[in-house]
């Protein structure tokens, strides 16, 4: 009876599957954190100026905040279904160490989420008149702090996720905490932009990646833990 | 002692040097901060008790219902 | 208290002690639901959960799933504390509760391949046969929010043909199932109770199973 | 150590012994407040430079050191409900949530205060202190929203217990990197706070003194909210009972 | 028996006080959209820069964009409880006319969630350095634009209302709806800036206002009559 | 179909027809639920509606109501189209559907002065007794979210005891009931029938409430 109990890895592996094929299902998981950060950034040239040169100073910034938005207001989705419907109690009740399912969750959540946005980002950089040689970096900096921030939001959505309407309690819990991917995150635009090396902040920013990427599944699935009770 | 006192009038005092809005300005938010939340508190606990005292009587109402209820 | 304890001893012979709890006391805000709770859940056992309204029953269960902790007293899985035995315990425990588990916007199968996966390699095919033997044939692809209130719960029901737990903690699993719903699961109890496993059930219906233990709350 | 621990979990336990303390500790808040207030406001000579406003930085300096401890506080707090599920902790870091919050407030008041004397100016982007500050505030504030939004009373403290040592080391990393973006644009800056502090010793003493008085303020804020809540937590248990029937 | 059936009045007043008393039980409705406002806008300064000069510039715009997504944020929460316990059915099935009711919930809504916004918003107007004289401007298109979004928002939310997570899929749909209102209110507080009258602008997002008063609850009543189908 | 209409000419002395539904038919996706199905409701009748899971009897209680439009034929009130009788419909309707309308922030007097304000005046203290019926004293004051699946059941049904409304209209109103509260609501839908309004109610217990009348759905 005990042959045929599925390994941690299996488990990790159809917990993955589910989300994605879910995500996949109900395609607005995947389509609005993109069009969202599309829209806010094109209310920027409306609200304050359309001329290139005003926009370029700004084109960095606008374009990480609007990512630190759309990636919190994304996170929204995550776990919520699950805990409605109850799979989210099954998930806890499995005899899988929950770090992993967690993460499996997340990192499906990241690539349907997170990913899209990076991907489209220079295509506003170009919008917003961000110099060409500074592309390169905005999107290797993206990629690497738009998953600590899904990582970090994932503490926050464990924490509430028996509330009903979240989207503002997250980012207002979540916000402060990715202060300090902003600011390197932008500092290394601006460093290429000043033809400085932007090796030091990305690397910094790689640090902390994967100090999140070990902890904070641990949070979340303790938060989870908490939250069910 | 005295002459230590930085005013020789307390319209000077008042004035502090010409920065008077800030500095007393500052001194009584100061004052304000500590008076709300040590005030607060003791406030609260008068009207902890006084539900307290409520409740215990609503809840014997209710024991004496039930135990009507069940003859 | 607890009048599950006298029928025990009679059943003891059919198998050993799987899961025993003793002094449970649980308290929510200033209402105390239940205290020296004692009980033991024993192979071939069917143990009914009885009370009214607001009793502590789902708590109850949510506690023994280790989805509520704040109780005091012990739990024992064959003896052992739970936390020593985390492993164990789970993989041999299916829980359904008042939130049933099944995604709205997967079909059947989908949600059964997941919820499965969980515990054991399961092949499409067992799948498909829970399905028809729950009454889902011909719902097996459509979206589960296309689901009735009743066919959505058929749809967790099915794990129990499929999974092979030993222990089941099903909570309040008859609501808005047919009559025909409600006699097949009667006969999942009673075939896992046969096949060595145990039941632990809340329900406000009068089940008609053979040698049924009742724990009645408040 | 348990014995001693699950002792000083015991709400009724800590209400008697804060009920001994209290007196002493109000008395001393009292004599260092007057004292340092006093001082302050009529004997502190005036700063060579800054005139009398350097009376503003009494006040100041005390409540802005004092808010640094906050979130250490309740980083122990968290890890003792999480670990020891010791209610005690979640009634202190509860109102320690709270209490922080009022005090970054002031400190970001008083600070601007002085800032619009010595800056002209009521609030400062480039001065790393100012803006890691409101983001503590910022922090609290999500502790304090997290708790109110909520509504399982035991659900609600581990939550805020993990989102507090969270926070506290996210307070950490924001301050250093803050301070690392602020000094890339020092150069821009038209001030920065702290370089031309006052000197002298009566200023330090001074500020020492207000320091203490501040700090035996918050215990005593602390310990009569801390009370409130297990009165509220414990309604029902005996001794509350006796003790409002006794009142 | 018909005797003590409710006036329509009755009703209205009911539901706004229902309203007012359920946000004001969980504060977070009141309190998020405030913070999360404050908290957006403290991160321009730090993801674009810090100096005095550069933030004039962009303060109204920042301002505005903030307000609009603090305003379409809180949104949620408008309606969905109801949904998921059903007292949007009882509604529904009231005999009074739900344009009312509906009413009723929306400014119950914008009392709760839009006004607090407004009314810190000059404090971040100074700590973003916009001139002295543009306050009152600032504030008083604000006071106008506010309501139309949440009107306008309001039926977005009747038609998602069956959604669990819709933070984003609202901001998807009603910002773009929104961006008249952010035009001229920016153009209002520009104005003033060039020391021109805004009285023209405002009085255009008064008119605005006035429409979609007596407009968008007819809208949003049957949006809700489609989606609780 | 409907095994309804026989029972209704025996009855229809007791009153005249309040709701009558002829032809009705309905297919969600392409399943076709029910069709040609044709029934009256008279004053002073309790009209269980049966049928196996996903047979459309929530279904066909949201059609009544008008809560769902996707349906052909004819349904009249006392003889007119509803859609005419708007404000006489609705303002005698009181309708519980699978989700209670108990928002769970409020406490349940809060809640009962929203929902009972919505069709007449009512003053707190036939809120109270309305509580203390259906056996929630002591829980007045406590949020909703903090009472069980059942207790919450019981605030709404304390509307039926407050309202005015001749047509009740209620969707499974007995799952997750103790026996205690089974037996008290079928008390209710009795008086209501006798004080001449009337009844249309989906479960799948089986009411005792004399001369009861049965329309079965597939
Ligand atoms: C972490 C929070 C803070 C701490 C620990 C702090 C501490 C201090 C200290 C010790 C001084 C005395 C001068 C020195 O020795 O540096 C000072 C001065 C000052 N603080 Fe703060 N402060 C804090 C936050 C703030 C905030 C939020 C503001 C304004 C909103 C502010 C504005 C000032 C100003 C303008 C001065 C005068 C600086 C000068 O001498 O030119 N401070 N602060
Ligand atoms: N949104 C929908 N889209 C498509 N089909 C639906 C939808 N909702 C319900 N159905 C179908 O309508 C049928 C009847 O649903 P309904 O909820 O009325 O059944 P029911 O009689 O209430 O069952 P139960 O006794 O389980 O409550 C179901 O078979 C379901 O497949
Ligand atoms: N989050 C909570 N906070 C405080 N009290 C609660 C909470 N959840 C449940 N309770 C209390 O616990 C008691 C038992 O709840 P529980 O859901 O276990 O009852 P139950 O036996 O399942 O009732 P039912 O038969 O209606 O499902 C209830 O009286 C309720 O008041
Ligand atoms: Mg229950
Ligand atoms: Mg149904």
């Amino acid at each position: 009876m005990h042959d045929n109990h599925t390994t941690t890895s299996a488990a990790f592996w159809a917990t993955l599957k589910r989300d994605l094929l879910i995500a996949f299902k109900k395609k607005n998981d995947v389509v609005n954190p993109f069009m969202f950060f599309i829209i806010v950034v094109s209310l920027f040239p409306i609200g304050i100026s359309p001329e290139s040169e005003r926009l370029t100073e700004i084109a960095a910034g606008v374009i990480w905040i609007s990512v630190l938005l759309a990636s919190m207001l994304s996170m929204d989705s995550l776990y919520r279904s699950d805990y409605e419907d109850g799979s989210l109690e099954q998930l806890l009740l499995s005899p899988h160490p929950l770090f992993f399912l967690v993460l499996a969750k997340n990192i499906s959540h990241w690539l349907v989420s997170g990913l899209p946005v990076v991907l489209v980002s220079p295509l506003l950089a170009y919008m917003l008149a961000l110099p060409q040689e500074a592309y390169g970096t905005l999107v290797l900096s993206l990629l690497l702090g738009t998953p600590i921030m899904s990582l970090i939001g994932s503490i926050a959505v464990a924490l509430t996720v028996g509330l009903g309407s979240r989207g503002l309690i997250l980012a207002v819990i979540t916000l402060p905490m990715s202060v300090p991917v902003l600011i390197f995150g932008t500092l290394a635009v601006q460093a290429t932009l000043n033809s400085l090396s932007p090796v030091g902040y990305l690397s910094l920013m790689l640090v902390m990646l994967s100090v999140s990427i070990s902890l904070a599944p641990l949070a979340s699935a303790a938060a989870l833990r908490i939250s069910v009770n | 002692m005295l002459d230590a006192i930085q005013f020789s009038s307390f319209a000077e005092f008042v004035d502090m040097g010409g920065y008077g809005f800030n500095v007393w300005s500052v001194y009584a938010l100061f004052a304000v901060f500590v008076a709300v939340n040590l005030i607060l508190p003791l406030r609260k606990k008068e009207k902890i008790i006084q539900q307290l005292k409520r409740r215990a009587l609503i809840d014997a109402e209710i024991q004496s219902e039930e135990s009507t209820d069940e003859q | 208290m607890s009048s599950a304890a006298p029928n025990n001893h009679t059943e003891s012979k059919n198998g050993e002690t799987m899961l025993s709890a003793r002094q449970l006391f649980c308290a929510r805000d200033d209402r105390v639901l239940f205290k020296d709770l004692d009980f033991d859940l024993i192979e071939g056992q069917v143990l009914q959960v009885q009370g009214s309204n607001g009793s502590g029953k789902t708590t109850l269960m949510r506690i023994l799933c280790g989805l509520n902790d704040n109780y005091e007293g012990s739990i024992k899985w064959y003896g052992q504390d739970i936390a020593e035995q985390a492993a164990g315990f789970f993989s041999s425990l299916l829980y359904i509760g008042h939130r049933v588990g099944v995604s709205k916007v997967l079909n059947p199968i989908e949600n059964l391949r997941w919820s499965c996966s969980l515990l054991q390699a399961v092949s499409d095919e067992q799948i498909m046969n829970a399905l028809k033997e729950v009454g889902l044939r011909g719902f097996e692809e459509s979206p589960c929010y296309t689901l009735s209130a009743g066919q959505q719960q058929r749809v967790s029901l099915a794990r129990l043909i499929i999974s092979p737990a030993r222990l089941w903690v099903l909570d309040e699993p008859f609501t808005t199932l047919d009559a025909k719903g409600v006699a097949q699961l009667e006969n999942f109890l009673q075939s896992q109770a046969q096949s060595g496993g145990s039941v632990m059930v809340t329900t406000h219906h009068k089940l008609n199973i053979p040698q049924l233990n009742i724990l009645s709350l408040g | 150590m348990w014995v001693w621990f699950s002792k000083l979990g015991s709400p009724k336990w800590f209400y008697e012994l804060s009920g001994k303390w209290l007196p002493w500790l109000i008395a001393a808040m009292v004599i260092f407040m007057t004292i340092g207030l006093v001082w302050g406001l009529l004997f502190l000579p005036p700063d060579y430079q800054q005139g009398f406003t350097s009376r503003i930085l009494i006040v100041h300096v005390a409540v802005a050191g004092t808010s640094l401890a906050f979130f250490p506080l309740m980083f122990v707090a968290g890890t003792i409900t999480l670990v020891w599920r010791m209610k005690l902790a979640d009634m202190v870091a509860k109102n320690a949530a709270i209490l922080g919050a009022w005090f970054s407030f002031i400190t970001l008041a008083t600070g601007s205060l002085w800032g619009s004397v010595m800056w002209g100016t009521w609030w400062e982007w480039t001065d790393s202190r100012l803006v890691s500050m409101l983001f503590q505030l910022f922090l609290l504030l999500g502790v304090i929203s997290l708790r109110s939004a909520l509504e399982d009373s035991e659900t609600a403290a581990k939550a805020c217990a993990l989102l507090s040592i969270v926070g506290c080391i996210n307070v950490v990393i924001i301050k250093y990197s803050v301070e690392w973006w602020n000094t890339l644009h020092q150069v821009s800056s038209p001030v920065s706070m702290g370089n031309d502090s006052p000197n002298g010793p009566e200023f330090w003493i001074a500020t020492l003194i207000m320091i203490i008085a501040v700090y035996l303020f918050l215990s005593v804020s602390l310990i009569l909210s801390t009370r409130n809540e297990i009165l509220e937590r414990e309604r029902r248990s005996q001794w509350v009972q006796e003790l409002v029937l006794k009142s």
